[in-house]
């Protein structure tokens, strides 16, 4: 097992999960584990999962986040209000440049946020938890202010694609494509790696163990993408379609398919430009190295305060694309968006394995933690308890998850 | 009317619904109109701050004090406190159960009854989705128990069945949201209508309705007028809004506070009944009536001046709606 | 350097010390334990900000306020304790700060690694843990990496804050030779170590500090072992010696 | 200035409250620094203060609680509820008891809840984050759940009397006598101080510096005291109040003072006892030494999973006390008391100068630190704000008094 | 003890070691850096759980599960790491776990701190930094602090890890008097060193691991150092030692 270098806590958190959708699936009369109820959870994860992934940079620099909610709020605020008041007008009901200029005046907005707190956590010295407790007062109050605390519907349709929604997926076709271009990428990866190390004569990994997680990785992928190929519109929704699009309905009824929905292609991307960022680049292994001694780092000659800074701002950012995300999930821009997001945030990026005393943490198991998180939100309403009895399961199976990953972990150190 | 030396405390329980700024502007304008002076606090959904709230408002010298209550029972200290101190207190929207206090409300139940009654109308039988409202907030209880009331023979004869509940934490639409998929997915969509408490979460709803296609077949309720909400009936996904016209509910308070700062007594107010509470209290209080906007009534609220037109009617087709034309 | 001090609330650790290092030239740093010889060191390196004093690098006044300024001087240290960033692995430690890249302008751990085993293979031939974070290592191999670290980038002026102290006979060795090929190539060393046999063995001159203040410099040849504990210990200067404001006055 | 041995980290709070106070008495236009408002804070700080002492330890330790907010709410709801249907009817109304063995209760409730959560965090290893991220949800649950979310009215007196209130303070001549054993106890402190000392021949204090530190101290002490006793009964209760004690109004109107509450004694209690556990027992040396170097700790022999088990049981007792002072406050128990008080706890830990990182932290600071986050709180109202702008200000102002304070401290460091 | 044994995935730091201590006796731990001494000691001390193997004390099985148990046998240990707690002064440090209370049974700091000046004046009599963590004191001062802590109790066995690696000639020389002043009170100890010169000295016998395993034990006067650096270097055992399963077959 050890020869294919599959990371064992990885491995936990998958059978943590997998134990609570069984679970889950059997409590709920064979609800859960159906496409419908996966394509949900996918959708419904994104926007957190989005953000989880730049907790862990957060949390692996020793800092905290807890803004992440309100500055959701904002930036939701500020797009939905961007896009009906400003750009719709100026550039016509049917422009396709309208989603682009609101979600780039989203992103700036993000950006300029986080980096103002990450300033004042870095070059004024204030703590994270004080400088962004302030934030999650501040941009709260600021989302009120951008529209006097009205809820703001959207205006324009591609934008509200970011959201998922019945237009809001790719169809079969395109689904597969998708899964063509991941099964590419990752062979060439492997392959690459494989090159990378003999250009370097170090020892490489046994065929058999290659063989083995490329061809998980493979069934992953595939299985994915038929569970949600699997997924077929329903019939108001089918009928509809045919008729815009002018297909005849056959006898049995029309079969098409949901696939991928676009915010979860959004949060695989996100996902796979943060492993990037922090696998591969000089700012990413900046980040890790302060986490593990910031004293260390600073005296390596890294410019610690700056790329706090840049954690922040990046922060800051993906808050934003997860506004769109909602945003667009709802149709409108609601002022209360994003409450106590900060604490699913954060509490995905640990049980994801992110230490909270830094140095440690990985974008992948965040992403996994928040579906951790998600399954166990959206699975309590399918057994249909009391709001406080699942309240009292969520916390209780919250721990329990996390207990026996670690117990796993420890074994298999 | 002479309110120089008077000044009015509101004390809010949040400001997380669109409304209660309607409310505020209603009351601010009133004691503008007499001279009044007008400080609030808001207590942001916690009933500590509340009382924190109106130990404040008494310093900052509050000779009239109006409570919307975060919670009923709690609000007692606060409630004392003024007495305490000689200052009259009309309790506002939500009940609050002492006899020094002043009750002016929309009447909740009431409110929970139209909310069942127009979704009933459009469908008077199937399954039945109740997406509450928050579960800390004792009108979520107050509306399920007005919806149920009216719903009760229905279900009991099995014409209407009970195929999912579900409170909305925080009246948060985006947990409504979450919810309505959740009971969709469980009932492989076969769900009728829907009884959603207010507009946030009614628009959570038909979000999740929407993703399925079946924004629109199936009738879904709301209250508080909300200007998104009007605009989803004009365009046929919500049924109805119940809508309280605060701007009235918030004069009427603002008078009422003016008469007693003035120094009359709780009985001598314009209009006030003596009403037994459920508690077995006897109040001085005023009911307003809510009113059931649909379709076919919107022009009510647009002439009312509650809303443009512009609003509600963004997208709609020609012909379709009447207020619209 | 010239009349460094700094005082950390109310303690003078170091108090108007001058030091001068010429190019290939190695320069001991000497005295008891908290004598200040860290304390100044890290001046020059920019760790800590001095309170006053004045530091010169090739005859110009250096503006020196933190690590990064002192790295552009070409100012590279070994300090005391290590440095090191625990959680990533040798390879990472040793690059911290000046990564290889790939043309793509991406991370070339392989190309890392790779100088990685070279360089550690000449400092501890029985060093192989490069995948492990550097936290799961022994004493003397953080520090042989901390060594590493340092060497592997063309420093003008190296500073080495007792090097040795945790390494083995054969890796001290090694650190030894290491030294004497350094001076060839006309480095300045700073060496503070507390074993006078290696002292005399590697440097060219000796400076002892005392309770924060210098003792006195010396060129090695002109003294003796005995004459240097005598200023470490009583702070007496030697005849041989040229004192400084801490030598005991007579 | 050094010879005083005055915590500079203290002055520097004081310093920022100062600014904060002033700052609010001339925007409110002369409210706030009127006895009565003073009163008014003393006790709203009460609640959190006594927590903010727990979460110290909690802190220094290098955890976190994110479930105070909920303990309070469920020991709460627990005292509630064991008053009214249990202890009551069992002991009798007017039984003095009833008070004793509600608050035993609740300590008891408390110190379970809390132990519980810190056996899992000590001996399962499953980081404190997720541990009371659990409880926040698990607590806030069965706070539900003992009431169906009925909120409960108190029946006992007594046991209001802990809330404060009109009832609930001790008057001018208690308050004077509470001042005069305050004052004896520091003289003697200082005494002691310079014995042991003497004792072990160490340096002296110089004499003025000796002096300086305690007239500051008995003027603290006096000052407080008059500010509570000209805060006088408003009319209708003093009129009350000279019926049932048949007094007869005097021409200028009867003249009754407030006093110390009794909540806000409970509070200076507290952190005496605290202050205490921390500097000279055992348990506050481990919980330091733990929190500097948690491997060193072990090394040393220290049973570190015992003190933090300990900690936490202490923590959740701490909750219940809170609980017990809120309810009071309230005369009653609802099901949303205490939610985020957490993050008003962990606030005033932070500001009062406790790390995140562990290892530093004063009980004397977080206490402060409460104090300094009530007052942002209320000042707001006094100053009649819209509630998002509100929120904007003191975002921001908390963030620029610890801000002030961390340069405050580099300087004089 | 016999035949301990323990991997960190996949390494074998420690691999079937044996290790004798008589009272009274100093035993020196020998060997390249990385080559498992740490390792083994804190297996004694109760640092870390052994994966096999058993400890004897005074004759019979011991079972160390944690410092705790360790330290119930008597068993004290200096650390490589110092393992002191920073935020702290020093004579919390040297009392920690075993704290001088007052009658009332609260924290006697006044009893404490004297009893610090008192040792820490033995050690390094310049040493004055007392109300200070431990954090802002120099290497050498830390490592004081570290032997002050454990001599203070009366230990049956004392396990030093390079006690003097930082420290200056004259605190050496302290702590080499101090550990035949121990000696003489029939403590056994075991030092791990680096300096040849100092085992020489000090020690009775000398055992030398390399890669895990032991190489080979002998009593002092029996080798000469040029042999114990063979063994240290190349495995080599020589003719008056016992050879161990780590020596090099010929
Ligand atoms: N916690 C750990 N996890 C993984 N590997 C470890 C750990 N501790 C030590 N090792 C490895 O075990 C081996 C032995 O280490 P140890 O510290 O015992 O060496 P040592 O003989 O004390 O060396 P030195 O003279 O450098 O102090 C080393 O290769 C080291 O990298
Ligand atoms: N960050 C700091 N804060 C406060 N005092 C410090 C700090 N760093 C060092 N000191 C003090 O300054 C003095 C000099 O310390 P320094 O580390 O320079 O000594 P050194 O000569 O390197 O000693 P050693 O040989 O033990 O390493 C010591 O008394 C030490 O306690
Ligand atoms: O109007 C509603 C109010 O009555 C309720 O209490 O809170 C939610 C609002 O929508
Ligand atoms: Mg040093
Ligand atoms: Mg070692």
């Amino acid at each position: 097992m050890r020869a294919t270098e599959i990371d064992t806590r990885m491995l936990g958190m998958i059978g943590a999960l997998l134990v609570i959708w069984v679970g889950f699936h059997i409590l709920s009369g064979g609800t859960f584990l159906t496409p419908r109820n996966l394509w949900n959870l996918s959708v419904q994860t994104a926007s957190v999962g989005v953000m989880a992934t730049g907790m862990v940079l957060v949390i692996v620099t020793r800092n905290i986040d807890l803004s992440v909610g309100s500055i959701l709020g904002v930036t939701g605020m500020i797009m939905a209000v961007a896009q009906t008041q400003y750009i719709t007008p100026m550039l016509g009901y049917d422009s396709g440049l309208v989603w682009i200029a609101t979600l780039a005046i989203g992103l700036v907005c993000g950006l300029l946020i986080g980096g103002l707190q990450g300033f004042v956590i870095a070059y004024l010295g204030v703590p994270a938890f004080i400088v962004t407790l302030g934030g999650l007062l501040v941009w709260r109050g600021a989302a009120w202010w951008v529209a006097s605390g009205r809820t703001i519907p959207l205006t324009d349709d591609n934008f509200k694609l970011l959201g998922g929604g019945s237009d809001g997926s790719i169809g079969a076709t395109w689904s597969w494509i998708v899964a063509a271009a991941a099964i590419v990428f990752i062979v060439f990866g492997a392959l690459a790696a494989r090159r990378q190390r003999k250009r370097f004569n170090f020892a490489q990994k046994p065929m058999w163990a290659e063989a083995f997680t490329l061809g998980i990785s493979l069934i992953a992928v595939i299985g994915a993408t038929m569970i949600v190929n699997s997924y077929l519109l329903p019939g108001p929704l089918a009928r509809r379609y045919a008729e815009t699009n002018g297909i005849t309905v056959p006898e049995g009824g029309l079969e098409i398919s949901f696939g991928y929905a676009i915010p979860v292609l959004l949060f695989i991307g996100v996902g796979i430009v943060m492993t990037f960022i922090t696998r591969r680049t000089r700012f990413g292994r900046y980040v890790f190295a302060i986490g593990g001694n910031p004293e260390a780092a600073e005296l390596a000659g890294i410019n610690t305060k700056r790329v706090t800074l840049m954690v922040f701002a990046l922060m800051g950012m993906l808050a934003a694309v997860a506004a769109a995300i909602s945003t667009a999930r709802l149709s409108s821009a609601t002022n209360a968006q994003g409450t106590l997001d900060e604490l699913y945030t954060i509490a995905a990026a640990v049980i994801g394995g992110t230490s909270l005393a830094g140095g440690a943490g990985t974008i992948a198991g965040a992403m996994l933690g928040a579906l951790v998180m998600q399954s166990l939100q959206s699975g309590m309403v399918l057994l249909g308890l009391d709001t406080p009895l699942q309240n009292i399961v969520v916390g209780a199976v919250l721990v329990v998850a996390v207990w026996l990953d670690t117990l796993y972990r420890r074994r298999s150190a | 009317q002479d309110g120089k030396d008077i000044t009015v405390g509101v004390s809010w329980s949040n400001f997380q619904e669109e409304r209660w700024k309607t409310d505020e502007a209603a009351i601010k304008k009133a004691l503008e109109a007499a001279g009044a002076k007008y400080i609030s606090a808001d207590a942001q959904s916690s009933a500590a701050k509340q009382l924190t709230d109106v130990e404040s408002l008494i310093t900052q010298g509050a000779t009239a004090l109006i409570i919307l209550a975060q919670d009923s029972a709690a609000i007692g200290p606060a409630v004392q406190t003024a007495a305490n101190n000689g200052i009259p207190v009309v309790g506002y929207d939500r009940l609050i159960e002492n006899p020094d206090a002043f009750y002016i409300t929309f009447d909740n139940k009431e409110v929970g009854r139209i909310q069942a009654r127009e979704v009933q109308k459009a469908q008077p039988e199937g399954n039945y989705a109740f997406i509450k409202g928050s579960s800390s907030d004792p009108n979520a209880d107050f509306l399920f128990s007005g919806q149920m009331e009216v719903l009760k023979d229905a279900i009991d004869s099995g014409k209407i069945k009970n195929v999912g509940e579900a409170y909305t934490d925080g009246w948060l639409p985006a947990n409504a949201q979450q919810n309505m998929e959740q009971i969709l997915t469980a009932n492989n969509n076969k769900v009728d209508a829907v009884v959603a408490s207010n507009d946030g979460t009614a628009g959570g709803a038909i979000a999740a309705l929407e993703a399925q296609g079946l924004a629109g077949t199936v009738p879904v309720s709301g209250q508080d007028a909300d200007q998104a909400a009007l605009n989803r009936i004009a365009l046929g996904t919500q049924t109805v809004s119940v809508w309280k016209d605060s701007r009235e509910l918030g004069k009427r308070a603002a008078e009422i506070a003016l008469e007693l700062a003035a120094g009359k007594e709780m009985s001598e107010v314009t209009g006030a009944e003596e009403w037994d509470s459920p508690n077995g209290m006897k109040l001085q209080s005023i009911f307003l009536t809510p009113v059931a906007i649909t379709k076919d009534n919107l022009d009510t609220v647009i002439d009312a001046g509650w809303v443009s037109k512009e609003t509600v009617c963004q997208g709609v087709k020609p012909g379709s709606v009447p207020a619209c034309e | 350097m010239r009349d460094i001090s700094i005082a950390f609330g109310g303690i003078h650790a170091v108090d108007q010390a001058s030091i001068d290092l010429y190019k290939g030239e190695v320069v001991a740093l000497l005295g008891h334990n908290g004598a200040g010889k860290s304390t100044l060191i890290k001046i020059l390196s920019g760790a800590y900000k001095r309170d006053s004093g004045e530091i010169f690098v090739r005859g110009e006044k250096a503006s020196i306020g933190n690590p990064r300024d002192a790295k552009a001087y070409g100012i590279e240290t070994i300090y005391q304790t290590l440095a090191l960033a625990d959680n990533v692995d040798a390879a990472a430690n040793l690059f911290l700060g000046r990564e290889i890249m790939t043309p793509w302008g991406t991370l070339d751990d392989g190309a890392m690694e790779a100088e990685a085993r070279k360089v550690m293979g000449r400092l501890n031939p029985n060093f192989r843990r490069f995948k492990e974070p550097v936290k799961a290592l022994s004493g003397g191999q953080r520090q042989s990496v901390a060594i590493a670290r340092a060497i592997l980038f063309n420093a003008k002026i190296l500073i080495m804050d007792e090097p040795t102290a945790a390494l083995g006979p054969q890796e001290t060795a090694q650190v030894a030779d290491l030294i004497k090929e350094l001076k060839k190539e006309e480095i300045g060393i700073f060496l503070i170590s507390h074993d006078i046999h290696d002292v005399f063995d590697l440097s060219d001159r000796v400076v002892v500090m005392k309770n924060g203040q210098v003792v006195g410099s010396a060129k090695t040849e002109d003294v003796t072992k005995d004459e240097v504990l005598g200023m470490i210990i009583l702070g007496k200067c030697p005849p041989g010696a040229t004192p400084g404001p801490g030598a005991m006055k007579e």
